[in-house]
């Protein structure tokens, strides 16, 4: 698998009243963006413990984008406030356990940016891919087995992961 | 591993199953997920149908499922659909998970591969979350039968009368001195030419003195508190300087007043008004305002001539700012419209070109009522012109300006070109980029304007100017465009330019919207639950929107939303109580450390400290159910029913597939 | 002191000599210092565009690369970013490549190609390109301007010809107005000088039309003189050199054309500056116009100033009242005042 | 650009449209062109201050992008009547960039040699060598070499001017030179290499 072929895998947090609306908003107007976000949806960016984000990364993505209301639309009033914070200390942490600060992005999007959303997205998963699959927790031998199997299901089988549990 | 899970893959006809190879997904979903317990996986055309909705309920009872998901469409859509199937059939509704394949995978995407593995992995996710999802129970909370409608223009009028009449008590908020809003400056409405105050005034008097309604004019809502069915609303009656018990409403205030102002509001600056003034005749409540910015009396400490005159001793200058608080259940939002302000658009020159008027000084212009007694005159406020030229989508369909188009500027256009042909004989052009007459009885309407010998010149203007170019512009106002259907620039020199101003939400609407807690689109319209089948219903349930609020619209669409919306609320009313999501925090007192880290975290104060067992608790009544202190407290003693740690960490192995059966 | 670098363009040299004298004559009473740009070359005007693209780019990108060059790092002292160009069009040139260069990233990476070839480089965003009259306005300030005024030019009626580059397309959003900006009316009330409402005040000059299409040029420079002349100005004040050439330049040329008899002046604004601040008129160019300006100078009478009030404004006839003017930084001009 | 068939041709057909125009045009603009936007509304026709001498206006010219008409388009005197006084410009709703669409059209219209008057490429292309041969602008050499060409029956009208100009210090006899006139060939020969591969 050449840096070209790469194709990562990331998770996106959502919020359940602007972020994860932008992206239904998306889909019914048939824009189109890249297929490697699978979303989360939580009721608010404030309900996001940063732990889910280290998991997320341990157990094989590449990246984690997390979304939320725009500063001073929460429908909680301020609680994307509290995720701005959590985020910006745990790309932190990410630089201190020798991960790429950038494999985590915040971005906000309103019920009304389908458009935003889609965009970002595509913009997230081009700036992983630049940086090329997280190693977190896997040897390089491992890694080279990875980039050996034949992508027969594509992204979602990668049968290396079956091999090495968590 | 004891849980029985039932798949259900939907084709949503060729939504799904066009880019979705939707049988590999169940049949992948069996097969690689049966560890996990899913004991059935199936593939229907139309899942959210009654045979679809069988189909699961059949399975729970047949096969003794006792967890299910639905890859189908975003959960905003069917969640509540496939819940209320799981309840039918005997399941706790909230054992029901969505894996959202269609707006997130197929309509997104276009590789069938690609799109097929992201759907599995979406099912995936979905298995291995409601595994860990727990039986929650709806709570049930009663609800206050009164309404608040913001807003008495004739949209909040229509929703606050339908209210009242069936016999619920409605609090009306009204920010200027008299409810009508912009209708009450409109001399005519297209396409019929009714008189505007003679079919609004009789629902402004029924308003007025409706024994349901309680009309608070000069009044703005601070405050909003609470959720659906139990809003607590705080509500500021500004000072009007007028005992309102003791005020006749006979005007010799106002008589007396000796001093005058620009009137911006109701005659759009294009008349005048005393300090103390009602705005119009027939304005509802009757009582006057006094507009202590203006007053002799505030500015400078003598003068008093309305106290000396009034015969019912009805001034008060000692009034203050009241705070009301009320408590209802429903909130119908009709706050309106603001006019573009033209002078943005300055190649115009509305601002420095004397007899360049906007669509509101032209209604007052024309308006009997108005300053100039409905005579059509130029600044100079004499002369009769003998050309004018209307101008349309100004400020409208401009990237400039406001990206949409404001509906209302073609019909309001048109009438103008009636009005100033039938009192002036005046020629009269329309410059317009595309003609939208679309609704009952308006196309005829432009018919007839064409007939009456209006010249239609398609092409956005260029620009308004004073500066002639030859003999015959010298003292007229030329406008300059592009005929775009003769393919030739003309100069057209004109006496009057008539200027059809766009509409714009409220300059404070995203203040507003933030306070009931509802959002605006990017234009900055308060957005609706459905553009298409929710209208008037909000993402906040129990806040309605109606009106231009929602979007420019005219007068038919206006009333037609004010009663849709009343609708909803007597059917909230009706129904006495309503069902809350169980989405709350709480916390495991057990484990509680007391250190208080969540106590400052909470915006809605639900959280307190119970200083003598060393605890925190939440009250689930205020909890909104963001899950902010569940992220952060250190000891894990806060859990979020509904979106748990364990149903997010479960989520995000199955995303990424650690659950699969080891090979 | 305020310093800038400054970018002078081919004209400041030449027919637009006049302008560059003044310029330096009120330099030095408004405490500003500017640093010509090294071995600067031409902006390319508006002929080189529509020839090639990246050569177009490359020939205007190579200024603000030594520009860059040269200028020493802001935090330091006595630094700055900002580069000066008092002419429009390369004002205009500059600040669009700036712009396209960010706007279009294939666009930048091409010209710094090109650049490379000289050994240069540079970085779009990196520099902030204004007009000398924007420095005035919004960086010296007109209080500034209008304490060092010593012989108010009461009593000369001016109409303020701002051009049309300046103005538009205005990608750093600059300027109070695209159609009817006010710096200049602004600059020239400070100056004491009567300015006349003058829609025209952004209308085209006809460019390099009085090149190549000279009736069209005719046409458009007719428009701008009978105006002004109409609203009895008894000048032009512009910021520009190619309107100032076209318009000085080609009158007589003109008003063969059309058979009319104009005889309208147009001076820098900068000769103004200098009048009001007291300087001599041969210092600053005066009498280089073809056009000649005499005339309409003796109206303040130069050699020995006149301090008499402006007329009394005329009493409005009673009408319908008028909106209140409006203008895209009515806040920024709130804290100027 | 693709062929006529015979039985069109037969049919009198004089063009066949080329769909791709729109694109090339658009792609051949400095920064994003928005030309695929315009909604015909007339904005730049009708704030153009010589649209009269124009053979179309430039939303006419916008529609024949889009139709498809090559030749006709770059054929139009309309981009070298262009002021670019950029009126159209900040008035478009669309926000086009109409200016730099009429500078993409110039350069077209002289790559494909399809003008219908030489005056205004020749004056671009006079310029141009100017600025190439010294790095500066020389108005005399441009001038009169121009003048000489084009309007020689301008002349003897002009002289005034021109001896006005002169005597008042306003033109150089001699061209100005830049110091570095070498390193800004290497830069113009690179940016047109770059040119031809783009």
């Amino acid at each position: 698998m050449t840096d070209n072929t790469f194709e990562p895998t990331i998770i996106g947090f959502t919020c359940n009243w602007c972020s994860y609306r932008a992206s239904d908003l998306a889909g019914t107007a048939r824009m189109k963006y890249a297929p490697n976000v699978r979303l989360i949806r939580l009721m608010c960016s404030g309900r996001l413990d940063p732990t889910f984000v280290l998991r997320a990364l341990s157990e094989g993505a590449d990246g984690v984008m997390i979304t939320g209301c725009h500063p001073g639309e929460c429908h909680y009033i301020e609680q994307n406030y509290k995720a701005l914070r959590r985020f910006l200390l745990l790309r932190r942490v990410l630089q201190g356990l020798g991960i790429e600060p950038e494999r985590v992005k915040l971005v906000w999007a309103s019920a009304a940016e389908g458009a935003r959303f889609a965009s970002e997205t595509t913009a997230f998963v081009e700036e992983i891919r630049k940086l090329g699959p997280l190693c977190w927790g896997k040897s390089s031998e491992q890694l080279s087995v990875i980039s050996e199997q034949p992508d027969d299901l594509l992204l979602i089988t990668d049968n290396s992961q079956k091999e090495v549990p968590a | 591993m004891t849980e029985r899970i039932g798949v259900y893959v939907c084709h949503c006809g060729s939504n799904i199953a066009g880019t979705v190879d939707v049988v590999d997904v169940a049949n992948w979903a069996a097969e690689k997920l049966g560890h996990q317990g899913v004991v059935i996986a199936r593939d229907y055309k139309f899942m959210c149908s009654s045979p679809g909705q069988e189909l699961i309920e059949k399975d729970i009872k047949e096969l003794g499922l006792t967890r299910v998901v639905v890859a189908a469409c975003s959960p905003h859509l069917h969640e509540k659909t496939f819940r209320t199937a799981a309840k039918n059939a005997g399941l706790n509704p909230y054992l029901v998970e969505l894996a959202s394949i269609r707006e997130q995978v197929s309509w997104v995407h276009s590789d069938k591969a690609v799109a097929t593995a992201k759907s599995k992995a979406v099912v995936s996710g979905a298995v291995s979350r409601v595994i860990e999802n727990a039986p929650l129970e709806e709570i049930k909370v009663p609800i206050n039968p009164n309404t608040l409608v913001v807003g008495g223009g004739i949209a909040g009028i229509q929703a606050a009368l339908e209210i009242a009449n069936a016999g619920f008590r409605v609090y009306l908020v009204e920010r200027e001195p008299s409810i009508g809003g912009h209708m009450a400056q409109f001399d005519k409405t297209f396409p019929t030419l009714d008189c505007s105050a003679c079919i609004l005034t009789p629902r402004m008097v029924e308003a007025g003195t409706h024994p349901n309604i309680t009309l608070l004019t000069w009044s703005e809502v601070v405050n909003v508190a609470g959720y659906v069915g139990n809003f607590n609303v705080t509500i500021k009656k500004k000072a009007r300087f007028i005992n309102e018990e003791l005020c006749t409403g006979c005007g010799i205030c106002q008589e007396k007043c000796p001093k005058k102002v620009v009137d911006d509001v109701y005659e759009a600056g294009l008349g005048y008004r005393k300090a103390v003034y009602t705005p119009f005749a027939q304005a509802v409540p009757n009582f006057p305002v006094m507009d202590k910015e203006n007053c002799t009396y505030f500015i400078k400490g003598t003068c008093k001539a309305c106290e000396k005159f009034c015969p019912t001793n009805a001034i008060d200058f000692n009034q203050q700012d009241e705070l009301i608080n009320i408590d209802v259940g429903n909130i119908v939002l009709a706050t309106g419209y603001d006019l573009f302000d033209a002078r943005r658009v300055s190649n115009y020159g509305y601002g420095r070109l004397p007899n360049v008027f906007t669509s509101i000084e032209f209604e007052r212009l024309s308006n009997a009522a108005g300053p100039t007694s409905g005579n059509i005159v130029l600044r100079d406020g004499k002369t009769v012109p003998k050309s004018v030229g209307i101008i349309h989508c100004v400020g409208s369909r401009d990237r400039n300006f406001n990206n949409y188009c404001s509906v209302i500027c073609c019909m309001q256009g048109l009438k103008f070109a009636h009005l100033v042909h039938e009192r002036t004989g005046a020629t009269v052009y329309n410059f317009y980029i595309d003609m939208r007459t679309a609704y009952k009885t308006y196309d005829e309407f432009y018919q007839r304007v064409l007939e009456e010998g209006t010249l239609f010149v398609r092409g956005k203007v260029a620009e308004v100017t004073d500066a002639a170019r030859y003999s015959n512009e010298k003292g007229k106002l030329i406008i300059q465009t592009e005929d775009t259907l003769a393919g030739k620039q003309r100069r057209i020199p004109v006496d009057m330019v008539i200027l059809s101003s766009g509409l714009q939400p409220r300059h404070d609407a995203k203040e507003v919207g933030k306070m009931f807690g509802i959002s605006c689109s990017t234009d900055g319209w308060f957005t609706e639950r459905h553009p298409k089948l929710d209208p008037v219903a909000t993402m906040t349930e129990g806040v309605f929107i109606v009106g231009c609020a929602q979007g420019p619209k005219d007068i038919p669409s206006s009333v037609a939303q004010g009663a849709a919306a009343s609708a909803r609320v007597l059917d909230k009313i009706l129904q006495k109580e309503v069902a809350l999501e169980p989405i709350k925090a709480t916390i495991n007192k057990e484990m509680c450390s007391g250190c208080r880290i969540c106590n400052g975290l909470c915006p809605f104060n639900a959280i307190a400290f119970l200083a003598d067992d060393n605890v925190s608790e939440i009250n689930p009544a205020l909890c909104q159910g963001c899950g902010t202190c569940v992220a952060a407290c250190p000891a894990g003693a806060i859990s979020g029913m509904g979106f748990s740690d364990e149903q997010i960490i479960a989520q995000i192995d199955g995303l990424l597939l650690r659950n699969l059966e080891p090979a | 002191m305020n310093k800038y670098l400054l970018y002078p363009g081919c004209s400041m040299e030449s027919s637009a000599k006049a302008y560059m004298e003044s310029m330096n004559a009120i330099v030095e009473p408004l405490d500003l210092h500017f640093e010509e740009i090294d071995d600067w070359n031409c902006c390319g005007a508006t002929e080189y565009l529509g020839i090639n693209l990246i050569p177009a780019y490359s020939l205007i990108a190579r200024n603000l690369a030594l520009a860059a060059k040269q200028s020493p790092p802001v935090n330091g002292t006595g630094g700055t970013r900002t580069v000066v160009a008092p002419c429009s069009a390369c004002y205009l040139n500059l600040a669009k490549a700036d712009h396209y260069m960010q706007e279009r990233p294939s666009l930048g990476a091409k010209v710094n190609e090109a650049l490379a070839a000289g050994n240069l480089q540079y970085k779009a965003g990196t520099l902030d390109v204004r007009h000398l009259i924007d420095i005035l306005v919004y960086d010296v300030g007109l209080e500034k301007i209008r304490d060092a005024v010593v012989r108010p030019l009461h009593g000369l009626k001016v109409a303020p010809y701002m051009g049309c580059m300046l103005p538009r397309p205005d990608y750093q959003h600059r300027w109070s107005d695209h159609e009817h900006p006010t710096e200049l009316d602004d600059l020239l009330r400070a100056l004491g000088a009567d300015v006349i409402d003058y829609p025209l005040t952004t209308n085209c000059c006809g460019g390099h039309m009085t090149q190549i299409g000279p009736e069209t040029a005719f046409e458009l420079i007719r428009r701008l003189v009978a105006d002004a002349d109409e609203r009895g100005a008894q000048m032009m004040v512009t910021v520009c050199p190619m309107c100032q050439m076209n318009v000085d330049a080609y009158q007589n040329e003109m008003n063969h054309f059309f058979g009319t008899d104009y005889h309208m002046p147009i001076l820098f604004f900068t000769q103004l500056m200098g009048l009001a601040f007291g300087r001599e008129p041969k210092e600053l160019g005066i009498g280089m116009e073809l056009v000649s300006a005499r005339n309409a100078l003796a109206n303040i009478g130069v050699e020995e100033p006149v301090t008499q009030e402006p007329a009394a404004p005329k009493k409005k006839d009673e009408g319908l009242p008028m909106p209140r003017r409006w203008t895209r930084h009515e806040g920024r001009k709130e804290a100027l005042k | 650009m693709p062929h006529m068939t015979d039985e069109r041709v037969r049919a009198g057909l004089t063009h066949e449209e080329d769909l791709s125009l729109l694109h090339e045009v658009s792609m051949k603009t400095a920064g994003v062109s928005r030309l695929e936007m315009c909604i015909q509304c007339g904005t730049c026709g009708g704030s153009c201050p010589a649209a009269k001498d124009m053979d179309h206006t430039p939303r006419m010219l916008f529609a024949m992008l889009r139709a498809g008409m090559r030749e006709e388009a770059l054929r139009s005197n309309t981009q070298w009547i262009c002021v670019s006084c950029y009126h159209c410009v900040v008035r478009c709703p669309q926000e086009v960039h109409i200016a730099d669409v009429m500078y993409t059209l110039k350069g077209m219209a002289i790559h494909a040699k399809l003008y219908a008057d030489s005056t205004a490429p020749d004056f671009s292309q006079t310029f141009v060598d100017m600025v190439e041969s010294y790095g500066r602008s020389f108005e005399m050499g441009l001038a009169t070499r121009h003048y000489l060409k084009h309007f020689p029956l301008r002349l003897p009208g002009m002289l005034p001017m021109g001896f006005g100009m002169i005597t008042k210090g306003r033109m150089g006899l001699r061209p100005k030179k830049i110091k570095q006139m070498d390193q800004l060939t290497k830069i113009l020969d690179r940016a047109r290499q770059l040119e031809m591969t783009s």
